[in-house]
């Protein structure tokens, strides 16, 4: 009952924090909307007793991402709020046109009966119980080689920074 | 406290790529040494990654041979070591060592950012050869994004340009989204089957009927998206044409080559390992793509005047073709196919690279006025290429035609074949444009200066394309004995 | 031996290609040498071939076994004289090019190339070697019209090049079609004439296969309404690519007619005799009538070569011995005459640099060797008993009588046509005065162009007076077609459309 | 509790509003921000789907996709500040020059 | 004996490929020597070969030389029989003084040997038609001669009307061969072969109406070669060649080419009386036709050009109404005398300076007696004056005709009618060229030509003066002669008795000596009579001057329809509809590529709109399909 609780009022939040970021004319107000977002999200795994994944979620998104967005933000300029008039053809319209398709879609989706987790099987709390080391056994054992290659994507990540922030005036 | 189960054989090829491209990083930032170093260490770990490939396959040949495939899954199931994995890997391996060759003399103009470039070429790579030997979605899905992000950087390497800037960006927006999408079908897809290993999906739904399949469905659907988006097929392709172009010329061979080559081996994967028992429902889909991939590749190369962006869209065609052989279930015709394309792509933009210079967006096709004359070996070379990629017969490219149509037309795609020899000879009438500039337009300007590499990369395509298309038994059969777990 | 065919002008072609460009005075001598020595080859296998039927010489390697392709190779009597006529040709029109003075090098190269290619395709037996060659056939082509041919010769190339792999691209459906059938029929594919022609293939996918592989030939053959890339291709394309051109590459296609859609599918075959028939006659008067007002001499060759060539597909279409052998050698035929006939005119083409009619008058009082040279071969293929035109000809109509009477007699009529546009052309370009400066220099023949000439000219009157020659290499081999029609689909011609009826009777 | 269905229901909703913003917004940071709503869709799919399996890998997942966000936002935001350095702007309609 | 047949074809033809080319070696007369003397052998041997014919009774042999097209009975075959050996006989006989003739002629044209060559190469053409064994080298022997007309009558190639000539009368052969052609098609497919023998020994099972299509196909192809109606045009213009030419192909023998053929198909036309009855009276209607046209004509060749198709008129008279002997005696006869009129004309017409206008003629009687006598004997022979060959064959035909009685009678009539006018125009002829003022150029020193000329003429005259009494009622010997050849035909006779034969003959001499009485007495006068004379029957004399103005009819009605047909079907069917269809679908899809690309907008967004357009396009599609 409480999650259920919890559920709703998160999910709102989530909602409207992704809405934010979507409509705010502001990107600042939209990193806010993410950042709500996020937060939100996070609340929603605890419920789901993935206690791990959300601390990474904050410490991630919140400690790291958010902040190289606002440093980004703030290089950009604050003040660039963009208006609201589309300058591409037929954007709108075909926005709104897969908007609704996707409308549809759900609605004939739901009202057939949609099914989100055919296999499920009876839940353990245990199980799912998501604390550390119930993570960390499976990532060191099972799944090491995948967290292996995220070292590789780090060290992408670092490289392909440097390569395209190290500039250089008289070049090409 | 169970100890990971490690197979250092399997992995051992992208070990070495990545331990090459630490080794140029840091030995850069430490000595900042010529170039023909870094250039020496990056191919001193393709080779030996070549060679560990090699004894890899003898490996699985041995181990299919004493009928033991399951030893072939390690990693608890997060890879497999198959012959099709290996197959893939070559290719990978082939394409990149040609590529850097190609771009070369990109590399070392870019100066101080060169060293970058090269560790991002072998780690991407070595992301892309993880994908095509992952079994499970999200080792696949992290491989996938390995080699995509370096793709993303390597675009924007000379962004001086706007082009190149430009290319970056949208490659990298469009691509995350796609990415987005695909994991999201991944995701769905386990939340419909439990299952995050192919095999194990396979199992799954050859023991289980699902009641409502729309969650999986839906996820296919993502994933489709996903890998098409990769491989640049229509409708997901809008990117592909102003990435080729605004990317520079020395690396969009390899750019372009890696990911249809890894996009296709995932692809094939997951489609024909993993969810083969839905086939009824993907088929048609897949056939649908396939055919507006070919027809709309062709009739819009037909109108480019630029040779970058025209192979772009010949490159949208053959997403096209290959993913009738996708359809048509003949996964040693899909490796080969995507096999020669991806030497023919590197050698045609190895071509494009020397004829425009290597960083340049802009390869106008009045720049290949009367190459023929003014050099003549490049001339032949391209156009036997082009040949090759229009699918004529004696050249590789006739016989992955072959291999792929036949295989659609024994599933009974009959129009879907129809549709793809008709689109070959709409395609012929682009590649034929390029050699008509070539050959019967008066010359202008001055000789052209052929680099070595470019020499060497495009001898190298050339003897492929037309060893296979003559003698293509050797490659056909290491294809077809490189079956999926 | 047949390997060696195929094999001599393409090392010919390597060597020619490894000859430093600017020795450019040894390129076409040595080009013409190498050819000859195919030339021999050819001559020794008219020589040694036995008019027997069936397959002779044949080889069999597997070239992938998974596919069930092989380099399988074999001659019989209808494809012999091709290979020999297509022997013949390469050293005469290497001969005719001495006026290329750009690239002469790859000229050659190609030349022999093409060749090779066309040998090929005449000797394969199997039907993805087939392809190979046939599509393959069309590169050195393309190049040499798109390089070495006048003013819109881009044009005329691409739209050969584009025109004929369309045709093409269907039958490669079909070709898969087939093996894939053999697949599910015999358990392995195989893409061996002989495999395939034992198939049991049900009446209508036999038709849809029939009609891809139709498309294919009549595109190159070309029958009327496909026809409309020759006149381009032969007035754009230089004096050889022309010869080539109406001599053997426009017989793959009636080759393939009476090899493939006759061999393969008799059922469809005998269901389409109207049909083809009828494309075929229209062809020939159509192409006739159109001929008649060209103002270009070589348009006017090519318009001919498109009624002459329906001859063929008449003739192979009725479906009895006359007409099928009459097919065959007028096959040989048109490429003796019509070859000449571009040869001669690329031969005023050099000395006057026009082939525009109205440009012409007179020649016979400056030239009559040459003009001589021309009238004959105008009434060679105009059909005058005693040179070969008539027999093929002749053979098609009185053949093609017992099946296909309404259309036998309609394209008698083209004989009288023939007449029209070829004398009336002959009486523009060579009689009366020369009134122009230009046309009262120019020189006659020389003796090069003589010995290029002769043995054409003396071919003709061989073939003409003594068909048997070619006739009784030709005759096992469209009987056994015949004879294999008949078994599967038990169509018989009336009365006396079989040899044998003829025979009976005739002695 | 509550059905998983509907943690799955919430996050097909924030994956929507994510990809519709990239269609809509033309500032590239904004974009890549609903990139990340996207990715955090997918992991609360991950996550809720685990739970309802019963299976601890779900959660696994997740941290990957955390990472290749995290990796994607380094290498993202580098890109669009080289851009903005070169034609200050964060306004994707501005690149426009490679086209047809 | 039946060995050396085939030298009767090969010496003229080794003559030819000899001349063709050696003859540019030999000094001028040399060529015409050799020439001459080629077909002089053939004559000699024809006639050795021929003997035992005139003993009567022998059916003849078949030689075969040479294997040509054995699946469809087409070879290289001799048949020897009464039939050809007279077809020979009068080829090679006529011909060699023809060639005679043509050395004096021809002296001095640069072409000489290339004359002479064809010449020689049209001897054996026609030796092989006549030869021929069977259809197949019938039809061989039947386009040779078609050519060898085509050279020469184009001879003197610079001549745009002489060009056109060859050209048109190659033309309407074809016309006719296609007859040939489609009726040999029947043939096959009827009897299974082409040999005579084949075909004659089953004509008998031939069914009325194939009989009826093959014959009257037949009869196509003869008009076309003996220019009867509607085909005979070519042959006026044919006079554009060489004078000998015109007396050896266009009197005496090729154009004779198409009787032969009937007479030949005998067996049958036996088993069609529509055919036959449609010859007879295709003849009959180009006799008179041709006759009225000659009145009028003025150029000397002309007349005789026309008169020539009449009198081929009459021998489609004979030969329909199945007079085979009759026929083929005219056939002789009218070699002799036609053959000796034209190289009377041609001596003239030399002696003037190439001068073919009759109304620049007169008076050549004393310039030119040889000539003028000789010619006057031809005159009389053609109008059918006894005792002269004329008089023989035409009677016989004449009252063969109405022997047959029926609608021949008719025919009989018109042929009567013909008779008349016949001797009017051909007196006429006479009476303008050699009697009368001079009216050439007084420039001109005409006189009888050299020997090799003068000779051949009275060579020729003594045929017309006695070749007639090989076949009189006395004494029918070239009846019993070609007996054998129809054996079992059922053949027309004159009818018998005395009283019958007298009767006849009266009125046609009567006929004739009535038209040459009125030509003498209109034309015997000062130039201005009978130029008023003429003019006194306009507008009809006109007409048959412009002879119907068949020329500008077929012109407007089929040559320029033809054309414009061609034009049409070149320029806008072919380049405008197929092959713009063609190059249309090219452009198609290059339009369809230009619009294609406009969607490449460069703006990231709306690719990203296509993207996930696409992709809900996808799962809709697999959910449809998976639900």
């Amino acid at each position: 009952m409480a999650e259920a609780v919890i559920f709703v009022l998160m999910a709102v939040a989530a909602l409207a924090g992704a809405l934010t970021v979507v409509i705010a004319r502001n990107p600042v107000y939209s990193a806010i909307g993410l950042l709500a977002t996020l937060f939100s999200v996070a609340v929603l795994y605890v419920a789901q007793l993935a206690h791990a994944v959300a601390a990474v979620q904050v410490i991630v998104y919140a400690g790291a991402v958010m902040t190289l967005f606002l440093f980004v933000i703030m290089l950009i300029g604050v003040d660039k709020s963009e208006d609201r008039d589309e300058r591409l053809p037929y954007q709108r319209p075909l926005t709104l046109a897969i908007g609704g398709l996707i409308v549809v879609v759900a609605a004939t989706l739901t009202l057939a009966g949609f099914d989100w987790v055919p296999a499920a099987t009876a839940i353990s709390v245990d199980a799912t119980n998501g604390t550390v080391e119930r993570i960390a056994r499976p990532m060191f054992t099972d799944w090491v080689l995948a967290f292996e290659t995220t070292a590789l994507l780090l060290t992408i990540a670092a490289a392909g920074a440097i390569a395209l922030a190290h500039y250089r005036r008289r070049e090409g | 406290m169970t100890t990971p189960e490690v197979s250092w054989l399997a992995i051992l090829p992208e070990l070495l790529l990545a331990l090459g491209a630490g080794v140029v990083l840091l030995v850069d930032v430490e000595w900042k040494p010529p170039a023909w170093v870094l250039g020496g260490a990056a191919g001193l770990a393709i080779f030996l990654a070549t060679g560990v490939t090699v004894v890899q396959w003898i490996e699985v040949a041995d181990v299919v041979r004493a009928d033991l495939a399951a030893d072939l899954v390690v990693f608890s199931g997060l890879i497999v070591m198959d012959g099709f994995a290996v197959f893939g890997r070559l290719a990978l391996l082939a394409v990149t060592a040609m590529g850097l060759v190609s771009g070369w003399r990109l590399i070392e103009s870019t100066g101080r950012r060169g060293a970058e470039a090269i560790a991002l070429v072998l780690l991407a790579t070595a992301g892309f050869s993880l994908m095509v030997s992952s079994n499970n979605l999200v080792m696949l899905f992290l491989g996938l994004e390995v080699g995509s992000i370096a793709l993303y950087v390597l675009a924007g390497l000379t962004r001086e340009r706007a082009g190149s800037d430009e290319a970056a960006m949208k490659y990298f927006l469009l691509g995350s989204f796609a990415s987005a999408i695909f994991v999201y079908g991944v995701a769905l897809l386990y939340a419909g089957t439990g299952e995050l290993e192919i095999i194990a999906i396979r199992e799954f739904f050859s023991r289980v009927v699902v009641a409502n399949p729309a969650v999986l469905m839906v996820g296919l659907g993502l994933i489709i998206v996903g890998l098409g988006f990769k491989v640049s097929a229509a409708p997901f392709h809008a990117w592909a044409p102003d990435v080729y172009q605004g990317a520079p010329a020395g690396l969009v061979g390899y750019l372009a080559g890696v990911a249809k080559v890894a996009g296709f081996a995932a692809m094939a994967r997951i489609f024909l390992t993993g969810v083969v028992e839905l086939e009824a429902s993907w088929v048609p889909v897949m056939g649908g793509i396939a055919a507006l991939s070919m027809l709309l590749g062709s009739v819009v190369a037909l109108v480019q005047s630029d040779v970058k962006r025209m192979l772009a869209y010949s490159g949208v065609a053959h997403a096209g073709f290959i993913m009738t052989g996708v359809v048509g279930a003949v996964s040693d015709g899909v490796l080969f196919y995507v096999a020669v394309y991806a030497l023919q792509l590197v050698g045609a933009f190895a071509v494009v690279s020397a004829v425009s210079g290597p960083a340049v967006t802009a390869s106008e096709l009045s720049d290949y006025k009367g190459l023929a004359a003014k050099s003549p070996g490049l001339a032949a070379g391209f156009s036997v290429l082009l040949l090759g990629m229009a699918g004529m017969p004696l050249t590789a490219g006739f016989v992955a035609k072959f291999g792929v149509f036949s295989g659609a037309w024994d599933r009974g795609q009959h129009w879907l074949v129809i549709i793809a020899v008709l689109a070959s000879v709409i395609a012929l009438a682009f590649y034929l444009r390029i050699i008509v500039t070539m050959y019967m337009e008066d010359a202008e300007g001055a000789e052209t200066a052929v680099p070595v590499p470019v020499r060497w990369v495009v001898l190298l395509a050339v003897a492929a394309t037309i060893g296979w298309g003559i003698f293509p038994g050797f490659l056909l059969d290491l294809a077809s004995d490189a079956l999926a777990l | 031996m047949l390997t060696a065919l195929i094999l001599t002008p393409m090392v010919g072609a390597v060597v020619v290609a490894l000859v430093p460009a600017r020795r450019r005075e040894l390129h076409l001598p040595l080009g013409i040498g190498l050819s000859m020595i195919t030339l021999t080859l050819a001559g020794y296998l008219f020589w040694a071939f036995d008019p027997v039927a069936g397959y002779q010489f044949a080889e069999d390697l597997a070239w992938y076994r998974p596919w069930g392709i092989g380099w399988r190779l074999g001659v019989d009597g209808i494809s012999m004289p091709m290979v020999v006529l297509t022997a013949l040709l390469i050293p005469i029109s290497l001969g005719a090019s001495t006026t290329i003075t750009r690239r002469v090098k790859e000229f050659v190269a190609l030349t022999l190339l093409l060749e090779a290619g066309m040998i090929g395709a005449f000797l394969a037996t199997d039907l993805f070697l087939f392809f190979v060659f046939f599509e393959a056939v069309l590169i050195p082509m393309y190049f040499i019209i798109g390089i070495w041919g006048s003013e819109r010769r881009v044009y005329a190339a691409f739209k050969f090049f584009i025109y004929t792999a369309f045709g093409s691209a269907l039958m490669l459906a079909g070709i898969i079609a087939l093996a894939l059938i053999h697949n599910a029929q015999a358990g392995a594919p195989s893409f061996d004439l002989a495999d395939l022609m034992r198939l049991d293939i049900s009446a209508g996918t036999e038709r849809w296969l029939f009609a891809g592989f139709a498309l294919a030939f009549a595109v190159k053959v070309p029958l009327f309404p496909l026809h409309t890339w020759l006149p381009d291709a032969h007035t754009e394309a230089p004096t050889a690519g022309s010869i080539l051109l109406a001599g053997v590459l426009l017989k793959l296609g009636t080759y393939g007619l009476i090899r493939f859609n006759l061999g393969l599918f008799p059922q469809a075959s005998v269901d389409s005799v109207w049909i083809m028939g009828t494309l075929a006659v229209v062809g020939i008067i159509y192409g006739a009538v159109v001929a008649i007002v060209q103002p270009d001499l070589k348009r006017l060759v090519a318009y001919s070569s498109v009624s002459h060539l329906g001859f063929v597909v008449l003739g192979t279409f009725a479906l009895t011995s006359g007409s099928l052998q009459g097919a065959v050698i007028q096959n040989v035929n048109h490429g003796l005459t019509t070859g000449a006939l571009f040869l001669l005119v690329g031969m005023i083409y050099d000395r006057r640099h026009t082939k525009q009619i109205s440009e012409l008058d007179g020649l016979q009082k400056v030239m009559p060797r040459l003009s001589g040279f021309f009238l004959f071969m105008v009434f060679a293929s105009i059909g005058l008993p005693g040179l070969n035109g008539f027999i093929g000809e002749f053979l098609v109509l009185i053949g093609s009588y017992a099946t296909l009477a309404p259309l036998a007699v309609l394209a008698a009529l083209g004989v009288i046509l023939a007449a029209i546009y070829l004398l009336w052309a002959y009486q523009r370009v060579f009689t009366g005065l020369p009134r122009s400066e230009e046309n009262r220099v120019l020189s006659d023949l020389s003796i090069r162009e003589l010995a290029l000439l002769a043995p054409l000219a003396a071919l003709v009157v061989v073939i003409g007076l003594y068909p048997g020659l070619l006739l009784d290499r030709i005759a096992p081999s469209t009987e056994s077609t015949l004879d294999r029609i008949e078994a599967s689909t038990g169509f018989t011609v009336s009365y006396p459309g079989r040899l044998e009826d003829v025979l009976v009777v005739g002695r | 509790m509550v059905d998983p269905g509907w943690y799955m229901a919430l996050a097909a909703a924030l994956f929507v509003i994510g990809a519709m913003g990239l269609l809509i917004r033309r500032n590239a940071l904004v974009m890549f921000m609903c990139i990340e709503l996207m990715l955090n869709a997918v992991n609360l799919t991950l996550i809720a789907a685990g739970r309802a399996l019963n299976d601890i890998n779900g959660q696994v997942a997740v941290f990957f996709i955390l990472v290749v966000a995290a990796a994607e936002v380094v290498v993202g935001l580098a890109i669009i500040v080289s851009i903005f350095r070169l034609m200050s702007t964060a306004s994707v309609d501005e690149l426009s020059e490679l086209k047809g | 004996m039946a060995d050396l047949l085939w030298l009767i074809i090969a010496l003229p033809l080794a003559g030819a490929i000899g001349l063709h080319f050696f003859g540019r070696f030999l000094r001028e007369p040399m060529a015409g020597w050799l020439a001459t003397t080629a077909v002089g052998g053939s004559f000699l041997i024809a006639l050795v070969e021929a003997l035992p014919f005139v003993r009567g009774g022998d059916r003849g042999t078949t030689v075969l030389l040479w294997e040509w097209m054995p699946a469809i009975g087409a070879n290289l075959e001799i048949l020897w029989d009464p039939l050809s050996a007279l077809m020979t006989l009068i080829v090679t006989g006529v011909g060699a003084l023809i060639h005679l003739f043509a050395i004096g002629y021809m002296h001095g044209d640069h072409g000489f040997h290339r004359f002479f060559t064809n010449l020689n190469l049209f001897a054996a053409s026609m030796l092989i038609l006549v030869l021929a064994g069977n259809y197949g080298m019938l039809f061989l022997g039947w386009e040779l001669v078609g050519l060898c007309s085509y050279l020469l009558i184009g001879f003197w190639f610079t001549r745009e009307a002489a060009a056109g000539a060859a050209k048109k009368a190659f033309v309407v052969n074809r016309i006719g061969d296609f007859g040939l052609m489609v009726g040999l098609m029947l043939v096959f497919t009827t009897f299974g072969t082409l040999s005579y023998s084949g075909v004659f020994e089953r004509a008998g099972e031939l069914g009325t109406g194939w009989a009826t299509a093959i014959g009257l196909l037949f009869l196509l192809a003869a008009a076309g070669k003996s220019a009867q109606i509607p085909l005979y045009v070519w042959l006026p213009d044919a006079m554009e060649g060489p004078t000998p030419v015109s007396a050896l192909i266009h009197a005496a023998t090729m154009v004779t080419a198409g009787v032969y053929l009937i007479a030949r198909s005998a067996a049958i036309f036996e088993m069609s009386p529509t055919a036959q009855v449609t010859v007879a009276t295709i003849g009959a209607l180009t006799a008179i036709w041709a006759a009225t046209i000659a009145l009028a004509q003025t150029d000397i060749k002309r007349v005789l050009a026309y008169s020539t198709i009449s009198q081929l008129g009459y021998m489609f008279m004979a030969v329909g109404a199945t007079a085979y002997m009759a026929g083929l005696f005219h056939l002789m006869t009218h070699a002799f005398f036609k053959a000796l009129l034209f190289l009377g004309a041609g001596a003239v017409i030399h002696a003037l300076g190439d001068q073919q206008d009759m109304r620049k003629m007169g008076g050549l009687l004393k310039k030119m007696p040889v000539t003028a006598v000789t010619m006057g004997i031809a005159t009389a022979a053609i109008a059918g004056i006894p005792p002269l060959a004329g008089f023989w064959s035409k009677d016989e035909v004449l009252a063969s005709l109405f022997g047959r009685g029926g609608w021949y009678s008719a025919l009989w009539v018109l042929g009567l009618v013909t008779a008349l006018l016949t001797a009017f125009y051909m007196t006429r002829q006479w009476v303008l060229v050699f009697m009368g003022e001079p009216r050439w150029d007084p420039g001109a020193d005409p006189h009888d030509g050299p020997r090799v000329m003068t000779v051949p003429l009275v060579a020729l005259a003594g045929l017309t003066v006695v070749g007639g009494l090989v076949n009189t009622p006395l004494r029918t010997t070239l009846e019993h002669f070609l007996d054998p050849v129809y054996e079992g035909l059922s053949v027309q006779h004159p009818p018998e008795g005395w009283l019958m034969f007298i009767v006849l003959a009266a009125v046609a001499v009567l006929a004739g000596l009535a038209g040459i009485a009125a030509a003498y007495l209109a034309y015997n006068r000062p130039e201005e009579l009978w130029v008023g004379f003429e003019a006194g029957f306009q507008p009809i004399w006109g007409i048959w001057e412009e002879a119907y103005g068949v020329d500008d009819i077929y012109g407007s009605a089929l040559v320029a329809p033809g054309k414009k047909l061609a034009e049409v079907a070149a320029f806008s069917v072919d380049t405008g509809l197929i092959d713009g269809a063609v190059n249309g679908v090219g452009r198609a899809f290059r339009e369809l590529g230009a619009r294609a690309r406009l969607a490449q907008t460069g703006q990231v967004r709306s690719y990203a709109a296509f993207l996930l357009a696409g992709t809900i396009a996808v799962v809709i599609w697999l959910v449809a399909g998976g639900v």
